[in-house]
């Protein structure tokens, strides 16, 4: 069943060795194989450049990554009117191919900060490019993932380099322990992920999305509800949330996103994120729809526990990466908001909180690690005391980027927010919306913190009783912070830069990303 | 009367003490002090002048022709144009119009006469005052003030000229600023002002909201003219403000009142005057004596359509006035400070004017308004000389032996307390004894009222004559009272005439046939004011009058039993009946009272505000709030343990819920 | 349905049970590891027992899949075991809870 | 008007910005010439509108199109007439947003059926009486806050930047006449705000500023579902799915507020009220905050305390505004019946904001408290007025928010003054200062005086209107209130001769030249100096200019009073059009 006859009949290429594979299959994955190969290409080069300081493998990682994205660019101006490929197992619509650029961007950004952070830290290591190539390898699979195997092999393919990446810096123990949590509990979820899909596909016979959506049509007209397949459903929907961190699967988050190095953290918080949610997006907005009634509010009800639990928890934190991390989950039960929804306004309500959500969170990020040095990242509160005085620019770009995650117009954040309340009152889901408003005033508490912090000016003794919200004192931990300027380097100093007029630009004129949004097509099954 | 001719009398009027305030204040003080002696006192004299030159206008004018309305600016027209989508609506349509009219034209000779007097007198008073400047600058807002007051023909601007009044007597009581007593009494008399002020800005509503003209329509005008006309007797009585003594009149007429009595210091609002006597002798003269406090009974003389058609509020404002008149009386009796003396005399006499108007002896009122402008100016003035030459002491314990260093101001006061007890033939008979006869033909409760109103007369002489006795008569008692001089010619000057005004000023009402153009005061008013519904038959007036005299001369008899010939003893009082005593020194406790009541609960209730509400209600809420979150905080982050196996077994068991809820369909 | 297909199902569920359970108490990281197996393992089984309900190949391959997948886990995990090994640490997952709160 | 002024009017201070941005942190005196040249320029401007919108009142009808129950929408003029409109695209989305592949969409999927409305939003700007008054207002605060301006002032250059993007957002407030323009320049103008007050101010500045921020954010958010609401609302009624404001004040004529809900919880129809009622509550609810009325008060006093005069005079002056003007211009033309029945709740919370405030500011011993609080009994009136929802409490709001303006900023420079030279501002350390200060005591009388309602000075005459307009509704609710004008004049004076009258009290002792030499040594002088002679004697001059001959602002405001309170009597009388509406299918509106 899997390879028809008719596949076998299309004519391949005389020189492609793999005669047996249609051309249009190759071209439909053809980022894919890009990032794959080019993955293997940088290994190669690793074993031939010396190793320390040199920024041949950075710039062939970028170069790998900039031809990725022009061709993702190139299968979106063609617009293939049938983008399926490899027999159903593959897509590579519109939103994938948005999914897509939206990664790659993410981790163009990540590999233009590398080369200062990893020196900074001292982790100068060749496998570090390989590791995120192969990782956004498995993120590309997964946004065109047309296949419940394919939608598998993506996770664990997008997951295994991070959770080697997750404890890069070998010699601390932070990262270990990271790392450690993110391996088991990563493996925990996937089991519940498989088991999920098992039970899917042993209800409907089908792995394939498109298949399943047919089945579900009928079963749901008919309300035959199969226990086992809604259990399939739930077990899916449990796996989906921990990729994503929404509240309560998110346990792992907090603590990974603080162990790891920032920059691998910036990168798992901003693709990861995306591509899960593009695979969650279409498994439930898309292929699951026909049952969107009976899972419609356990979605609806995660989102909620993730806003709540993201943005309350943030308020007690002292380290930015961790605040982060809650602000993480959080924005996770934003997108949710969209997910739940599951219109098409839904859905791009999430596409477009997501594409903003890269800029701000990848730019916020990107500040902590050019502020790192050897053996830490300075991200607490106390190391950030004064920084506007210190780095106006830097600290004013990160100000933009706690307004926009707070989603203060001017900046995309907004945007985001809007389209998502409007995709929920439209859709009569007042209380998302309602809990939703009510946790982005709590969010403001720690975003605008942030600000006061770097901006105040004030002793750090004095914004002490200030600034404490839970009884945790800010300069308790007495972290002295860096009494002179960081040098920014040039490629890291643009990826801030352009973070920050992306977050204002995209703030100020939505059309830009939403009229892209407008001709997505979503191939559902 | 020619219209472009009274306009420019009218500018001049108003605009000679407007141009000396804004010239003295815009100048901070820097003008030198000759120029501001002669310019302070100049402009009000000049706009005296004007007004005498309104005045023989007038009277060339047949009495149906003595009214004339002219409008200055258009302040303030709320009226909308159709268009845009609006319809077309009279709105709120306030000009700065003036009504030159024998009512307005006799309160402008008064105000700018008798003021200008002072403001002469006031150059040799304030001769040594480092805010000479300031004084005069004040003064001429006064004026101003006031002239804005009488002349305005719209509510409005009648409002605007009540509380400038009230201010230019604020910032005239507290002028000595660092004298702590002074600035609180400066503040207390603009606070009870601007409860007044409150009645007469909702009097002035029901008013423009409800008044209905001869169709039936409303008229939505504050054109005091216009008022008058459609409430006016003999008009339309069910359009107007509705019936004869109907809820919506009866509620004008009591709110008007709470202005009038506000700023003429009657009960329930009067406890301010008696403090105002912290401001200089002058100020105590022109606003505190002879015109200010007078702007009630012009309110209620001016309003007299509105009080024709309320008798209830008239009677009310009968029976305030004359129970302001005794109480006043009887306070002053025991009262030492020569001003404050003098401050319940002109609260007592107010309140007999008040009576008048309330009874509907609107130019009788008015009559006794211009004697008492006369008398009780000099008699402040007078005082005023006193006190300046003994070093600015008030007791009149401290005084004594006067009579002999100051030979003209005692004989001026002495004709000023004639007048003031109405002996006769001074100002005062004419004009009181007029006054009190009305009460046995017109108002409520006839002759309650004049009785008690010729109670008054009593009371008047005696503490007057006790004054004159104690401070002028006797032996010096106190080094100060030894050294007295006389007051310069230019402090003195002003008071000999006011003293001769205060001799003649109430022939004036008697009407000379053929003496053109005064015709008698009575018959002066008539074109505004009319003339009384009832008089008393002459054999009643006569009694009447001849009581009145008699217990006048009983009040000077008294005195003269108890302190001239020591008589009487002067204990007898405070030791038969203390209680009495008491109560009269220290003023019938009203302050008291309104400090209990209303001024501490109201100083506690913004304390309670400050130190309890904002604090522990409305800032502990939103704090409520944040310690809340943050103690959600607090208590999630703790499930965060960092143990990995919690972290799974969590994991699992919401996994396993989400297993249950969808597998069972619990949604 | 065939007879035996709902006991091939018990055995999974309980056997991802088992794996569960064990992933909750056990505290050294390879015991763990071996339970997270058990569980990928589990549901292998019952992808197995569907391919053969529903006569499909998808779930044999998709198996297949899932046992690559775990041995690439598996290999990262020792990669990791090895090197908390190394920094002198005991081989304990309670100790390895530095970050919380 | 051939330009587009009020797109000029937003560019300037913007540009202004960006120039200020562009010069060196180190030569101040530049920087505060550019400052006052670009905030004179905006005010210039704002009065060349000013003067055009005066020549031709109310001339421009506002355009509609679309249909409502059969009738067409453009046969129904908007009862709000806006000037100098321009509008260019934002976001306009088609109706059929994303497709899901067709090749795959068959079956009897729910998900297909009803796609989502058109998101159309635009850079829709215009003015009517309302605004030209509050943005002629603004343009002349910020140039008085500049005034104010010390040139010694640290990080200079950041503070004039920030003004001046408070400027832009303040102005982009008030122009806007795109709901989600609006909102964007509503939340987007606190970003400066904010900057400015964690930057500059007392010791606990942070702790204020994340307060106000906090909860005026907080109350704005539900005023973002409101605004969400409203769209799909009237969408679905009218099929006109419109942010623009012109377009819902129009089309409110023909929403039904008796139709059932279009929302549900989880499946529950919303109980009690109807929608209409909840957006006029979210609307509401970030405008109190913002003006603030009691009980939403509690960030004002520590703000007001916590700032510094600059800011004071445009955030006092026009900030706290811009709730009331929301109040107008949204919650009186988008609810008109939910005007009517919470208007006495809305009264009600005015009244006590009156004498609470009153109240309050009574009991205060620091000046600045004291006007903070002063400042919230005098916009209780404003509201007052508003919601008497009748044209003179509307028209006398309208002016009354001018005269405030003035007359807040005014106070706030000579508290400012008064600390700047003592460094103190409690009552207990201050006394009998018109002896040292002649001139300062002069102006400072003039202030308190318009700050009591003195007639003649502009308090008096907004005051007498809404008086007269709340008397109308209930003449209780009228007397209650002018009781807070009894209070007025108690706490000004209070506040004015504990400054000025009295003995001579100030750091430095009682001696008079010590008390000089101490004032002298921290700031130089200790009268008024030419700076600030420059700033307090326009703002005095306007008082009484606009007490003396209120006739122009009254001629103007009171057409759109006029409009105003005609938008809202829709919710009393029940016009053709709404009475044609029996059934407004939810499901066919909707649809498209």
């Amino acid at each position: 069943m899997m390879f028809p006859a008719e596949i076998t009949q299309l004519a391949a290429a005389p020189w492609l060795p793999l005669h047996f594979v249609p051309a249009a299959n190759l071209v439909g994955i053809l980022p894919i194989l890009i990032v794959g190969g080019g993955a293997v290409m940088v290994l190669l080069a690793d074993l031939l450049v010396p190793r320390r300081g040199n920024l041949v493998l950075p710039v062939a990682t970028a170069i790998v990554l900039v031809g990725a994205l022009g061709t993702a660019a190139g299968q979106w101006a063609v617009h293939a009117s049938n983008p399926v490929v490899f027999n159903g197992a593959y897509a590579e619509d519109r939103f994938a191919l948005f999914a897509d650029f939206v990664i790659l961007i993410t981790a163009l950004a990540v590999v233009a900060l590398s080369p200062g952070y990893l020196r900074r830290r001292g982790m100068e290591e060749g496998e570090y490019y390989i590791l995120l190539l192969a990782s956004v390898t498995g993120m590309l699979v997964l946004t065109g993932a047309l296949n419940l195997i394919v939608v598998f092999l993506g996770i664990e393919l997008l997951s295994i380099p991070l959770y080697v990446l997750a404890g890069f810096a070998r010699d601390e123990p932070l990262p270990q322990e990271a790392a450690m949590k993110y391996l088991l509990l990563g493996g925990f979820a996937s089991g519940f992920l498989v088991y999920g899909m098992a039970l899917i596909y042993g209800e409907t016979g089908h792995t394939g999305l498109v298949a399943i959506h047919h089945v579900l049509t009928t079963t749901a007209v008919s309300q035959q509800f199969d226990p086992m397949l809604l259990a399939g459903i739930a077990l899916l929907a449990v796996g989906l949330s921990f990729k994503v961190s929404a509240a309560p699967f998110h346990w792992w988050t907090p603590d990974v996103y603080q162990g790891s190095p920032a920059l691998v953290t910036t990168f798992m918080s901003v693709a990861t994120k995306v591509a899960a949610f593009a695979v969650f997006l279409r498994l439930f907005s898309a292929t699951l729809a026909p049952y969107r009634a009976e899972w419609q509010v356990p979605i609806a009800v995660v989102a909620i526990i993730s806003m709540v639990f993201g943005n309350v928890v943030a308020l007690a934190q002292t380290s930015v990466k961790r605040l982060l991390a809650y602000s993480g989950i959080a924005q996770a039960g934003y997108v949710m908001i969209g997910l739940a929804v599951g219109r098409p306004d839904g859905t791009e309500a999430s596409l477009y909180y997501l594409a903003g959500y890269a800029f701000m969170n990848t730019g916020a990020f990107a500040v902590i690690t050019i502020l790192s040095r050897r053996g830490e990242d300075c991200d607490r509160y106390s190391q950030l005391s004064g920084l506007g005085r210190r780095q106006p620019v830097l600290a004013g770009l990160m100000a933009i980027f706690m307004l926009s995650l707070a989603g203060f117009p001017l900046t995309v954040g907004f945007f985001g927010k809007f389209f998502l309340f409007s995709a929920a009152i439209h859709d009569g889901q007042l209380p998302l919306a309602i809990w939703g408003i009510l946790t982005s005033a709590v969010s403001l508490f720690y975003y605008l913190r942030v600000i006061l912090i770097m901006f105040s000016g004030m002793p750090q003794t004095a914004s002490d009783e200030e600034i404490q919200v839970a009884g945790v004192s800010v300069g308790g931990a007495a972290v002295a912070a860096p009494e002179s300027a960081v040098a920014v380097g040039v490629p890291a100093g643009l990826v801030v830069v352009l973070a920050g007029a992306g977050t204002l630009v995209l703030g100020i004129f939505p059309a830009l990303i939403y009229t892209l949004l407008q001709g997505i097509t979503v191939v559902h099954g | 009367m020619n219209p472009t001719f009274t306009l420019v009398l009218a500018a001049i009027v108003l605009g000679l003490p407007t141009a000396g305030f804004l010239v003295n204040a815009l100048t901070f003080g820097k003008l030198p002090k000759a120029v501001v002696a002669w310019m302070g006192p100049g402009v009000v004299l000049g706009s005296f002048v004007a007004a005498v030159v309104a005045l023989v206008a007038m009277m060339s004018r047949p009495p149906s022709d003595r009214g004339i309305t002219i409008v200055f600016w258009h302040w303030l027209n709320a009226s909308v144009g159709s268009g845009g989508g609006v319809a077309a609506q009279a709105g709120l349509n306030a000009n700065f119009s003036v009504r030159i009219d024998p009512l307005s034209v006799l309160m402008m000779l008064v105000i700018t006469g008798i003021g200008g007097l002072i403001h002469v007198y006031s150059v040799g008073y304030m001769d040594h005052d480092r805010s000479f400047n300031r004084f005069f600058a004040y003064m001429n807002l006064f004026v101003t003030s006031m002239l804005v007051l009488v002349m305005s023909n719209t509510l409005v601007f009648l409002i605007i000229g009540w509380a400038m009044v009230a201010f230019a007597s604020y910032a005239l009581i507290a002028f000595w600023y660092e004298r702590k007593s002074a600035v609180v009494a400066g503040r207390k008399a603009f606070v009870t002002q601007v409860i007044g002020d409150v009645g007469l800005v909702l009097a002035a509503f029901l008013i423009f909201l409800n008044l209905r003209g001869p169709s039936g329509r409303l008229l939505h005008t504050v054109n005091m003219q216009t008022i008058f006309d459609n409430v006016g007797p003999g008009a339309h009585f069910h359009q107007g403000l509705g019936p004869v003594g109907g809820g919506m009149v009866t509620a004008i007429g009591i709110l008007l009142f709470l202005g009038a009595a506000a700023k003429s210091a009657q009960w329930p609002l009067h406890t301010w005057l008696p403090d105002a006597m912290e401001g200089p002798t002058p100020v105590s003269a022109l606003i505190h004596a002879a015109t200010m406090v007078t702007a009630g009974v012009y309110l209620v003389a001016r309003f007299h359509p509105i009080y024709q058609q309320a008798p209830i509020a008239a009677s009310l404002v009968a029976a305030i006035g004359i129970g302001t008149a005794l109480m006043a009386g009887f306070i002053g009796c025991t009262q030492y400070d020569i001003k404050r003396v003098i401050a319940y005399s002109t609260m007592s006499q107010i309140g007999l004017m008040i009576f008048a108007v309330g009874v509907g002896a609107y130019s009788a009122g008015m009559f006794q308004l211009v004697a008492h402008a006369c008398f009780k100016a000099l008699l402040f003035l007078a005082a005023g000389n006193v006190i300046h030459a003994i070093n600015d002491e008030q007791d009149i314990r401290a005084m004594g032996g006067l009579s002999q260093r100051m030979k003209w101001t005692f004989a001026c006061f002495t004709v000023g307390a004639l007048a003031l007890s109405g002996i006769p033939f001074f100002a005062g008979f004419f004009s009181k004894e007029e006054l009190l006869s009305n009460g046995l033909a017109l108002g409520p409760a006839v002759p309650w009222l004049w009785l008690v109103g010729v109670t008054v007369n009593v009371l008047t002489s005696f503490y007057i004559f006790r004054v004159v006795w104690v401070a002028f008569k006797g032996e010096p008692r106190s080094e100060a009272a030894a050294h007295a001089h006389e007051a310069p010619p230019v402090m003195l000057i002003p008071v000999v005439v006011l003293a001769g005004l205060a001799a003649v000023v109430g022939f004036l009402n008697i009407d000379f046939a053929g003496f053109a153009p005064v015709t008698g005061f009575t018959s002066f008013l008539r074109p505004v004011l009319g003339v009384p519904s009832h008089q008393p038959s002459d054999l009643v007036g006569g009694l009447a009058l001849l009581a009145g005299v008699v217990l006048s001369l009983g009040g000077v008899g008294i005195v003269w039993a108890v302190y001239g010939k020591a008589v009487i003893s002067r204990e007898l009082v405070p030791r038969r009946l203390p209680w009495l005593y008491q109560l009269s020194y220290n003023r019938c406790y009203w302050d008291e009272l309104y400090d209990y009541t209303l001024v501490r609960p109201v100083a506690a209730l913004a304390r309670g505000v400050r130190t309890i509400l904002e604090p522990d209600v409305v800032d502990a809420a939103v704090a409520g709030v944040r310690d809340a979150i943050a103690t959600l905080a607090d208590d999630f982050r703790t499930f965060q343990t960092g143990f990995l196996k919690d972290y799974a077994l969590v994991f699992f068991f919401f996994a396993l819920v989400g297993l249950v809820v969808l597998g069972l369909r619990l949604t | 349905m065939s007879g035996m297909f709902p006991g091939f199902l018990i055995l999974s569920a309980a056997l991802f049970a088992i794996g569960a359970v064990g992933v909750l108490v056990r505290r050294n990281p390879l015991v763990v590891f071996m339970s997270i197996e058990l569980m990928l393992n589990a549901a292998n089984l019952a992808l197995i027992t569907y391919a053969r309900y529903t006569d499909t190949m998808a779930g044999q391959i998709f198996a297949l899949f899932v046992i690559a997948v775990a041995a690439s886990e598996v290999v990262v995990g020792l990669a990791l075991i090895t090197g908390v090994y190394r920094s002198g640490r005991r081989l304990d997952l309670d100790e390895l809870s530095e970050m919380s709160e | 008007m051939t330009w587009p002024i009020l797109a000029v009017l937003l560019l300037v201070p913007l540009g202004g910005a960006l120039l200020i941005l562009g010069l060196p942190g180190s030569r101040p005196r530049l920087i505060r010439i550019c400052l006052i040249a670009v905030t004179a320029a905006t005010l210039g401007l704002s009065v060349v509108m000013l003067v055009y919108f005066l020549a031709v009142p109310g001339s421009a009808a506002s355009r509609l199109s679309g249909r409502a129950n059969g009738q067409s929408l453009s046969q129904v003029h908007s009862p709000v007439t806006f000037q100098f409109q321009e509008q260019l695209s934002w976001l306009h989305t088609s109706s059929s947003l994303s497709q899901f592949h067709p090749a795959f969409n068959e079956g009897n999927n729910a998900f297909n059926q009803a796609g989502p409305p058109p998101i159309n939003f635009s850079f829709h700007l215009g003015v009517d009486g309302l605004a030209v008054w509050l943005i002629t207002l603004a343009a002349l605060l910020f140039l008085v806050a500049a005034v104010v301006l010390s040139r010694k002032e640290e990080r200079l250059k950041a503070f004039a930047v920030l003004m001046l993007l408070s400027e832009v957002g303040v102005i982009g407030v008030l122009t806007s006449l795109d709901l989600v323009l609006f909102y964007f320049f509503w939340e987007a103008a606190l970003i400066p705000l904010y900057f400015i007050m964690i930057g500059w101010g007392d010791e606990r500045r942070g702790r204020s500023a994340l307060k106000f921020i906090i909860y005026t954010v907080a109350g704005s958010l539900f005023m973002l579902l409101a605004i969400l609401g409203v769209y799909f609302i009237t969408g679905a009624q009218t099929s006109v799915y419109t942010f623009d404001v012109p377009t819902l004040i129009a089309a409110q004529s023909f929403v039904s507020t008796t139709h059932a809900t279009t929302f549900s919880l989880f499946g529950h129809s919303f109980p009690a009220m109807n929608p209409q009622d909840w957006l006029f509550l979210a609307f509401a609810l970030a405008f109190a905050i913002k003006v603030p009325l009691v009980p939403f008060h509690s960030w004002l006093p520590d703000a007001y305390t916590s700032g510094k005069t600059p800011f004071l005079v445009f955030f006092a002056g026009i900030v706290s505004k811009l709730g009331a003007f929301g109040f107008i211009r949204y919650n009186l033309t988008l609810f008109p019946q939910a005007s009517h029945l919470f208007q006495p709740l809305m009264m009600g919370l005015a009244v006590a904001s009156i004498l609470y405030g009153a109240l309050a500011a009574l009991a205060q011993s620091d000046v600045k408290r004291t006007v903070a609080y002063a400042s919230i009994s005098h916009l209780g009136f404003v509201v007052l007025g508003i919601f008497t929802l009748n044209i003179d409490g509307i028209d006398g709001s309208i002016i009354q928010m001018v005269n405030h303006g003035i007359v807040i900023a005014a106070l706030f420079i000579c508290v400012g003054i008064f600390e700047a030279r003592f460094a103190t501002r409690s009552l207990r350390d201050l006394g009998g200062l018109a002896k040292t200060m002649p001139v300062m005591a002069g102006m400072f009388l003039v202030v308190a005086l318009a700050g009591l309602g003195m007639p003649l000075l502009n308090s008096f005459v907004g005051e007498f209107l809404i008086l007269l307009g709340a008397f109308q509704v209930s003449p209780v609710w009228a007397v209650v209130a002018s009781l807070g004008v009894i209070l007025a004049c108690w706490y000004m004076l209070r506040m004015y001769q504990g400054l000025t009258q009295g003995p001579l009290r100030a750091p430095g002792g009682p001696d008079e030249s010590s008390v000089i030499a101490q004032a002298v040594g921290r700031f130089g002088r200790i009268d008024l100096g030419p700076v600030e002679l420059v700033a307090l004697v326009p703002l005095v001059a306007l008082m009484v200019l606009i007490g003396v001959y209120p006739g122009p602002i009254i001629r103007y405001s009171r057409f759109s009073a006029a409009q105003y309170s005609q938008a809202v009597a829709r919710g009393t009388v029940a016009s053709p059009a709404a009475r044609q509406v029996t059934t407004p299918a939810d499901g066919q509106g909707r649809g498209r």
